[in-house]
């Protein structure tokens, strides 16, 4: 098999707070090849868009990072200077934000916008950059490309901004884009176009992708493999036929269960629950986070926990089958 | 079916607004004309886009806006005659933000129990008591009376807001999003409430919604918007199996299942979203509409029944040139 | 400044006018002295009269003056000065509607005629003994043709006289410099000497001082005695000289009852006693005016003419005056509006003697034209006030200016007006000082007014300037050479 | 834009005319006008000839009308006490006054605006708090009193600086920083927050994510959008500026129009205190127009509705 | 049942406040002064208002003088402690009044403006306006002038003129708090106009009024100074501060601390009242920092 494009090991964030420090993300690992997407689903708070910052080195000052291994095609993120994570960013790992009406910067037309960030780190002339970013645009269904350059980001919809936002991040052609909740704040049929557009891209121009989400019905239409996180750590990671079809860790076949699905669950009947509350990560985080809620929590769930499941499929719980077994299912 | 408890005849509310900081006020129609009914004990869905009027008519409903014309009639009175405390008593909204419907400032005990001092029910004791009685129907023990919102998770605070809206025992309830603030996990276990308190007490509710997996859980009939107008109405099961609007059929489309087999779906809808402040001409929706016609441009459909309700789309309208009677999805 | 020959004095007030008929501050008559002549001059040291711009003088009768003009003399924009200049100006100012600003120094004028080119009658109103006194003083020569083209304003804004130094320039509430008239004739005031004055307003003492430290002003005057006395143990900074002026401060009290004050104390001898009882003018003189400064017990100031100083005197006697007051009916005392419109801290020191007999005062302060108006209206019941009688020394410019039930009368007592009227226009000295006497008794007895105390002025300079000032609070730039 | 500039202009009118009015009846607030001016002389018949000589006997809104139709001619009337023309007696003291104001806001916000960034680029630093304890004495400094300490201080015991007067840009620079510093708080305050909170939005995230190195995600993208409410801020600090203007005049003995102001206050001379009035209103009306023009210009969302 | 976790508001409100020192130090000082006003007559050596012209500017203890007046003596000879006592009486009672006179009038005005919205929001909008346009001291100075500098005088100009931030700020938390849903659930459930603004709206903007409360009092401290410095304030022999520092200036180049201690105590207070206010608004509204 061909290098992965991104290696993560043990990518551990702490935020010193009054209060103690907040274990925000607890060690996590994951491999991304090229092509490939990536989803990142978990409930909120759970350190999904830490993570992804944390990658592109943009956490704020006082937060920590560690990790074992970072490893960009060969360029190491944790020893990397400012001055090449500069030159990376936006060049080879370009990303994508959750709210399209602020991501974009008011006072300047989107043509400036899209230009500056082909010409932060190519040496071509205006005129490129502007047909470049006609190009682009047109290719994320803009019509009328040339003349919205001269927009202001006010004037367009939201759905408009997040296809200028994707078309930005496609300017320098870059080999991972990583997507915080792009439709999170979208309409629903908005929601559906871009995705469509996303998956359209990252396929036709072999982009990997890291896309954030907590929406499981996004994850299992774009995802070619899965994360699923909790209270700062990846639960469980495979391929998304098999996350979904065979879900390990409790607590994704919970969440699996709390969504209503049309033509699955009865429709006015009983949905599933995750009772109580994602536990505080601030201190000392000891056995599994989630056992305050599992229905199958046992004494040993305070302790070490292992990595089960084969290396494309794996989960963190003390019963070699998720507890599937417990729960009737056919382990 | 019963006499209908609420009933909506051509609401209409427009809403002058302001373009930029001083250009001249102009008219938005956030709800156009707008005719409806609710029958006891049932569930309707109110799905649309963003900005399609829903809260607004949600709020006409509570009596928080006045329609610039038409009628809200409750038990077949029109609510514009009675006073407000009489038809707060039969309508209780449960908003969907739950960290902005909680007055940060006053306790649980004090939230749940506003209903009854306006309203001048009971004295102290025998609030108190309904209070408790009330929290726990929702789920909430009791210990939660002294403390403050800010204490609460977004599901407790949603079932403090539920109980708030349940302590006069009303007819209806108004739930507009209430559970797109909050997490899968806690989204469940409210609609389950809210499933076993409707079946506990008979109510009816109105349900907004942008996520239409929801709606098709809950609610009996489905009423979808668009633009300030009720485009399709009709009972779930018929709407979900056989959507007739071109727009239902694409907000259909676009709910994403869990199933990872399936691809993101093609919505075949264009995505100029509308100005309401200048809608396009004849049928709001033609600019999006993979079947649109220059009839559809300047001709607005008129609505036609359906099964269980109503639709507004040329292609089913049989007085029109463009009637298409097989035209399903 | 020596070096530039420049001499920079700073002035407190800003001048309303320039022109010296349309202002009334001490100011104006310093620039008045310095730009314009008069007919005739007082030598402040042996107070003998000099021709000044008239070489002569004679009564023809009691109310017709002959004058005989200096020739040759030329405005400072190369007019001749002749008797044209004399009539006309004369025949300006005692119009009264023409609105000179201080009708006392011009209405007892009725008219001036030409006799001859170099020589004019003035005919006045009435007797009027004083015409000399204020011929000398208030009352300059102004270029006929020039005075009738631009008027008071024009004058103002560009003054034009025969006096020893000539006004170069004038920024409006900045400053104005004079530069020496070369061709000044040969006049009882002196030859200036010092080529340029420039003049600044600064109205903030403190800041004129500052400005002297820093060496851009050379000369200040009326330093409040405190500031002097430190300049003057700086040592060889400063030169500091005291001379006592002619100004006079003193309390004046609605005896006449014309305020809006009801019921209104003043109006009872008592009441008016006590106040005089009240104020400890020795500790006032000593402590915060120092100098040369005296307890003053008349409505004039003592070295004026006629001004008799054996008059009733209250000693202070604050107990005294707490039994005159409950005797007129206010044992406890009453409250009343006070005024002030300079030095502040004499009026509150004098508000505080005040309060200590039980006399609870209002205290406002007020720019002096406000407080003027509110006395013509008579609607201040209690003020400090001061008279510097322009420096004339005859009892007429201060006495009479006040009790002659004028609007200015806060008392109007008809005893006090026909001793005045007498006084004033008898031509026999005896006479004069007999009926200024009854009257100045009369006022002291009936205690219309609470006399105080004379004012003194600091004049500091830097040790370049040589100047030795007179007592009339009259800056004689002509005296003032360079060390 | 253009709408916007007419609605805007129309919205400064208005403002102007009611406080012309309010100056205007500060006029009959404080008593009878004819006898003021009818001078130390006259009598009752006097008084009364000039009353009607003058109109004040007509109803006053008659009266408003006539002083305003003059005062948009530029003729507020005679001064009482100089008994010249107003407007010329303030068009002669007003370059002072402006070109302490000038003085005044550029310092303010040649000091404040770099404070307010590195501030906010540095929340909890040094910098920042020195910038925050700045900012909270300089508010509670009474100026009059700073004004003094600055002249015994630097025009006295140092000599460096002439104490008052206005005759060389050396007599400014005391008067400049004692208006200024006044200004600087809010100024340096509404900066810092501005940048904070710009700094935190996804837009400028969005910059870092592209690239954009440090210096350039700062002032292009972060301060282009914090200025815009302190170019607001500072047309109304301009505005108020040229109004306390009175307290530094009197201090430094600048001769300008907030020491006629002062002057003519204590001497009744109201009708130079009405023009003053509107003019220093009317300094704070087109500053603030002008502030609203320029923010319009600058920040698209306005210049496009 | 799930936990319910985290501290009350009240418990983060006085956590909050024990950490910060500015609003601690700011408390104590005024707290201070407060105290001191109250229990003038206590607290003063002498008569404020007794002079003694024999005995003027007698140096303070710390130059040379006695202790029979620790702070010298003014002009006229009265105890400079004992006026500085009193005059905290003077800056307070004015701070006071006149903040809470522009309180009521620009809180009425900005909750109405921010509530109704519409016309009323216009017109307050309007009249916010007009008071900015107007230059404070040059106005403050001109009606004192006209009617007079009596305490009272002062205190009702200043109360009239500075109620334009609190209609602003007023008006903004109303807006912002009309916004949110337990406004429309109180109004849904059927609760009077009145009871919405003072119940739901007033407990949760009333904190930023205390900040305002705070800073227009510091404000009106200041501008009484500077009319009183000016001339037109308080008048004599009322020991205001501001009167105090205008009647010390005129030796201030020979006796400076006539003019040093009142303006540091003057100084002190405002400083402190700033702090408090400051800090109030970080404990309580942190997000409103600007
Ligand atoms: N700069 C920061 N300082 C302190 N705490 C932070 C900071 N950024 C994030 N956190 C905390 O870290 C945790 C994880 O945050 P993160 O933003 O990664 O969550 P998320 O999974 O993206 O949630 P959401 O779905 O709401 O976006 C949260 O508890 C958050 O409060
Ligand atoms: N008070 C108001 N004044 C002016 N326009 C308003 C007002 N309230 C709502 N609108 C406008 O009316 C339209 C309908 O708004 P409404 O809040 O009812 O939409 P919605 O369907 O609830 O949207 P969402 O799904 O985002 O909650 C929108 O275009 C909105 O901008
Ligand atoms: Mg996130
Ligand atoms: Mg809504």
């Amino acid at each position: 098999m061909t290098k992965p494009l991104l290696s993560v090991r043990g990518l551990t964030l702490d935020i010193p707070l009054a209060r103690g420090t907040l274990h925000a993300v607890r060690g996590i690992d994951f491999d991304l090849y090229r092509g490939e997407t990536l989803c990142i689903v978990g409930e909120s708070g759970s350190g999904k868009s830490l993570t992804s910052l944390a990658v592109m080195g943009l956490l704020d000052k006082n937060i920590q990072r560690r990790a074992e291994r970072m490893d960009f095609d060969g360029t190491e993120l944790t020893r990397a200077s400012n001055r090449q994570m500069r030159a990376l960013r936006g060049d080879r790992i370009a990303m994508i934000f959750q709210e399209p009406m602020t991501s974009l910067n008011p006072a300047y037309t989107i043509g400036d916008q899209l230009i500056e960030a082909l010409r932060l780190h190519r040496s071509v002339s205006r005129d490129t950059a502007r047909a470049r970013a006609v190009e682009l645009l047109e290719k994320v269904g803009i019509s009328a490309a040339a003349s919205r350059l001269g927009q202001y980001p006010h004037q367009l919809s939201g759905g408009l901004r997040q296809r200028v936002v994707i078309a930005m991040a496609l300017m320098c052609e870059p080999e991972l884009i990583i997507a915080d909740e792009p439709t999170t704040a979208l309409d629903v049929t908005i929601q559906a176009q871009i995705l469509r557009l996303l998956v359209d891209l990252t396929k036709e121009m072999d982009v990997a992708m890291i896309l954030i989400t907590h929406d499981l019905g996004v994850v299992a239409r774009v995802a070619d493999k899965v994360g699923v996180m909790y209270a700062g750590e990846l639960v469980e990671t495979g391929p998304a036929a098999e996350v979904f079809g065979k879900p390990m860790h409790p607590y994704t076949r919970g969440l699996l269960r709390c969504i209503p699905q049309p033509g699955m669950t009865e429709r006015g009947g009983e949905l599933g629950t995750i009772p109580g509350i994602v536990p505080s990560l601030i201190g000392a985080v000891q056995g599994c986070a989630f056992r305050t809620r599992c229905p199958h929590a046992t004494e040993a769930c305070g302790g070490e926990i292992p990595v089960r499941g084969e290396q494309s499929h794996r989960f963190l719980c003390v019963y070699a089958d998720g507890a599937r077994s417990v729960e009737g299912e056919p382990a | 079916m019963s006499a209908p408890v609420l009933e909506l005849k051509n609401v209409a509310k427009t809403y002058r607004v302001k373009q930029g900081m001083f250009g001249k006020p102009k008219p938005l129609n956030a709800v156009n004309d707008v005719s409806l009914s609710l029958g006891r004990g049932e569930v309707l869905g109110l799905v649309g886009e963003s900005g399609c009027g829903k809260s607004t008519l949600a709020k006409i409903l509570l009596g928080l806006e006045e329609p610039t014309s038409g009628q809200v009639l409750v038990d077949g009175e029109a609510i514009g005659g009675q006073d407000r405390l009489a038809l707060a008593r039969r309508i209780q909204p449960i908003f969907q933000d739950p960290y902005s419907s909680l007055n940060p400032r006053k306790t649980i005990a004090d939230i749940v129990s506003l209903p009854l001092r306006v309203h001048g029910v009971g004295d102290a004791k025998s609030r108190a008591k309904s209070v408790r009685e009330t929290l726990e129907l929702v789920g909430l023990p009791a210990r939660v009376l002294n403390t403050y919102p800010s204490q609460m998770s977004g599901g407790q605070r949603q079932r403090v807001a539920i109980a708030r809206a349940l302590i006069m025992h009303p007819e209806i309830v108004i739930c507009d999003e209430p559970t797109s603030a909050l997490d899968v996990s806690v989204q469940s276990q409210i609609l389950n409430l809210l499933n076993e308190l409707r079946a506990e007490f008979g109510l009816t509710y109105l349900f907004i919604s942008h996520d239409l997996a929801v709606v098709e859980h809950l609610a009996t009939r489905v009423a979808v918007m668009y633009l300030g107008r009720i485009v399709e109405e009709a009972d779930v099961g018929d709407l979900f199996d056989a959507p007739r609007h071109p727009y239902t059929r694409a907000l259909l489309n676009s709910v994403l299942t869990p199933d990872p087999s399936l691809g993101v779906p093609d919505t075949q809808l264009g995505s100029a979203y509308p100005n309401p402040i200048s809608p396009p001409s004849g049928c709001h929706f033609h600019p999006r509409c993979p079947f649109a016609e220059t009839l559809c441009k300047t001709k607005a459909p008129r609505p036609v029944p359906r099964a269980g309700g109503h639709v507004e789309c040329h292609l089913h309208d049989p007085d029109s040139t463009m009637y298409r009677p097989d035209f399903t999805v | 400044d020596k070096a530039n020959d420049t001499l920079k004095v700073a002035y407190t007030k800003e001048l309303e006018n320039v022109d010296s008929f349309f202002n009334s501050s001490r100011e104006g008559v310093v620039l008045q002295r310095a730009v314009w002549d008069g007919l005739i001059y007082r030598d402040p040291n042996t107070n003998e009269y000099k021709g000044n711009l008239a070489t002569s003088w004679e009564w023809i009768d009691d109310k017709t003056l002959e004058l005989k003009l200096r020739e040759g003399v030329t405005f400072h924009n190369g007019a001749p000065f002749n008797a044209d200049d004399v009539v006309a100006t004369v025949n300006f100012v005692a119009k009264e509607e023409n609105g000179v600003k201080t009708q006392r120094n011009v209405n007892w004028m009725d008219r001036a005629e030409k006799v001859d080119d170099y020589t004019v009658r003035i005919y006045t109103k009435k007797v009027f003994p004083a015409a000399i006194e204020f011929l000398s003083g208030p009352v300059s020569m102004y270029p006929a043709d020039y005075y009738a083209e631009v008027g008071p304003s024009g004058m103002g804004l560009k003054p034009v006289g025969t006096g020893p130094y000539m006004v170069s320039e004038v920024v409006p509430g900045q400053h104005f410099v004079l530069k020496k008239n070369e061709n000044y004739h040969d006049s009882p005031k002196g030859q200036p000497t010092i080529g340029t004055i420039d003049i600044r307003t600064i109205p903030d003492v403190n800041t004129q001082l500052a400005e002297l430290f820093s060496g851009s002003i050379d000369l200040i005057w009326q330093v409040p005695s405190d500031q002097a006395e430190k300049l003057a143990s700086m040592g060889d900074r400063f030169t500091v000289s005291n001379e006592s002026t002619m100004r006079v401060g003193y309390l004046a009290m609605d005896a006449a009852g014309r305020s809006s004050m009801d019921p209104n104390p003043y109006k009872d001898l008592k009441v008016r006693q006590a106040v005089n009882h009240a104020i400890d003018r020795q500790a006032l003189v000593d402590n915060l005016l120092k100098g040369k400064s005296k307890v003053v017990w008349t409505a004039c100031f003592p070295s004026q003419f006629g001004c008799a100083q054996d008059v009733a005197q209250y000693a202070y006697d604050p107990e005294k005056a707490k039994a005159l007051l409950a005797e007129a009916g206010y044992p406890d005392g009453f409250t009343t509006d006070f005024y002030a419109y300079r030095n502040r801290d004499y009026a509150e020191a004098i508000s505080s003697y005040l309060n200590a007999v039980g006399i609870k005062t209002d205290f406002k302060m007020l720019q002096y034209s406000a407080l003027r108006e509110l006395n013509m209206k008579g609607e201040a019941p209690l003020s400090f006030q001061t008279w510097g009688s322009y420096s004339i020394n005859d009892a007429s410019a201060m006495v009479s200016q006040f009790f002659k039930h004028g609007s200015l009368d806060s008392t109007r007592d008809d005893q006090v007006l026909e001793a005045l009227n007498v006084a004033d226009s008898a031509t026999d000295p005896d006479t004069r000082i007999e009926y200024y006497g009854k009257a100045l008794r009369r006022i002291a007895d009936m205690a219309f007014w609470a006399p105080m105390f004379s004012y003194n002025t600091n004049y500091v300079m830097t040790k370049e300037v040589n100047y030795t000032p007179t007592p009339d609070e009259v800056l004689r730039f002509t005296d003032m050479t360079w060390n | 834009m253009l709408p916007f500039i007419l609605k805007r202009l129309g919205l400064a009118i208005l403002v102007a005319l009611t406080v012309s009015f309010i100056s205007f009846s500060l006029l009959f607030l404080s008593g009878d006008p004819a006898a003021a001016l009818a001078g130390e002389t006259a009598s009752g018949e006097d008084i009364e000839a000039v009353r009607v000589l003058y109109g004040f006997d007509r109803p006053m809104l008659v009266q408003y009308s006539e002083w305003l139709m003059r005062a948009v001619r530029g003729d507020f009337g005679e001064s009482y006490y100089f008994k010249l023309p107003v407007a010329s007696l303030i068009a002669e003291r007003l370059s002072v006054t402006m070109i302490l104001g000038a003085c005044g806001i550029s310092f303010a916000l040649l000091t404040a605006v770099p404070l307010g960034v590195v501030a906010a680029i540095r929340p909890n630093s040094i910098v920042d708090r020195f910038a925050l304890f700045l900012s909270v004495a300089g508010q509670a400094m009474p100026s009059f009193w700073f004004g003094l300490i600055l002249i015994v201080v630097f025009g006295i015991k140092l000599g460096w600086l002439p104490p008052s007067g206005a005759s060389s840009w050396r007599h400014f620079i005391m008067p400049t920083v004692v208006l200024g510093y006044y200004a600087m708080p809010a100024i340096m305050r509404l900066t810092r927050a501005g940048m904070l909170e710009v700094l935190n939005s996804d837009y400028i995230r969005t910059a870092r994510a592209k690239g954009a190195g440090e210096g350039r995600v700062l002032f292009k993208h972060a301060l282009r959008n914090a200025i815009i409410p302190v170019v607001s801020l500072a047309a109304v600090q301009m505005g108020f500026m040229l109004g306390g203007s009175i307290v530094v005049e009197s201090v430094f003995a600048l001769h300008g129009a907030g020491y006629l102001a002062w002057e003519s206050i204590a001497r009744n001379d109201l009708p130079t205190v009405q023009a003053l009035i509107l003019i220093f209103s009317m300094f704070y009306i087109v500053f603030t127009f002008l502030a609203d023009v320029l923010n319009a210009w600058l920040d698209p969302r306005m210049r496009s509705s | 049942m799930e936990e319910i976790t985290g501290p009350t508001p009240r418990q983060i409100l006085r956590k909050r406040v024990t950490g910060h020192t500015g609003l601690l130090f700011g408390l104590a000082v005024v707290l201070i002064l407060l105290f001191v006003a109250i229990f003038a007559p206590l607290l003063a050596p002498h008569d404020p208002y007794a002079q003694s012209l024999s005995s003027r500017m007698v140096s303070p203890v710390f130059l040379g003088g006695t202790w029979e007046h620790p702070l010298g003596t003014d002009h006229l000879g009265r105890d400079y402690l004992s006026r500085l006592i009193y005059g905290a009486r003077v800056s307070l009672l004015i701070g006071a009044v006149a903040a809470a006179i522009s309180g009521v009038i620009g809180t009425a005005m900005g909750v109405a403006a921010g509530y109704f919205g519409g016309k009323v929001d216009a017109v307050v909008t309007f009249l916010i306006n007009v008071r900015l346009a107007m230059p404070v001291v040059l106005v403050a100075l001109a009606v004192v002038a006209i009617l007079g500098g009596s305490l009272q005088v002062v205190i009702g100009v200043l109360g009239l003129l500075l109620w334009d931030r609190f209609a602003v700020v007023m008006r903004a938390s109303t807006l912002q708090v009309r916004r949110r849903e337990y406004v429309a659930a109180a109004q849904a459930i059927g609760a009077s106009t009145s009871r919405v603004i003072l119940s739901e709206i007033m407990p949760n903007i009333v904190n930023n009024l205390i900040v305002i409360v705070t800073l227009e009092m510091a404000h009106a401290i200041l501008l009484e100074a500077a009319l009183s410095f000016l001339g037109l304030g308080v008048q004599p022999p009322t020991p205001s501060w501001g009167l105090m520092i205008s009647e010390g200036k005129n030796m201030m180049l020979f006796e400076p601390w006539l003019v040093l201690i009142p303006g540091v105590v003057l100084f002190m207070l405002v400083l402190a009242i700033n702090l408090m206010g400051d800090g109030l608004r970080d404990v309580t509204a942190p997000e409103n920092r600007s």
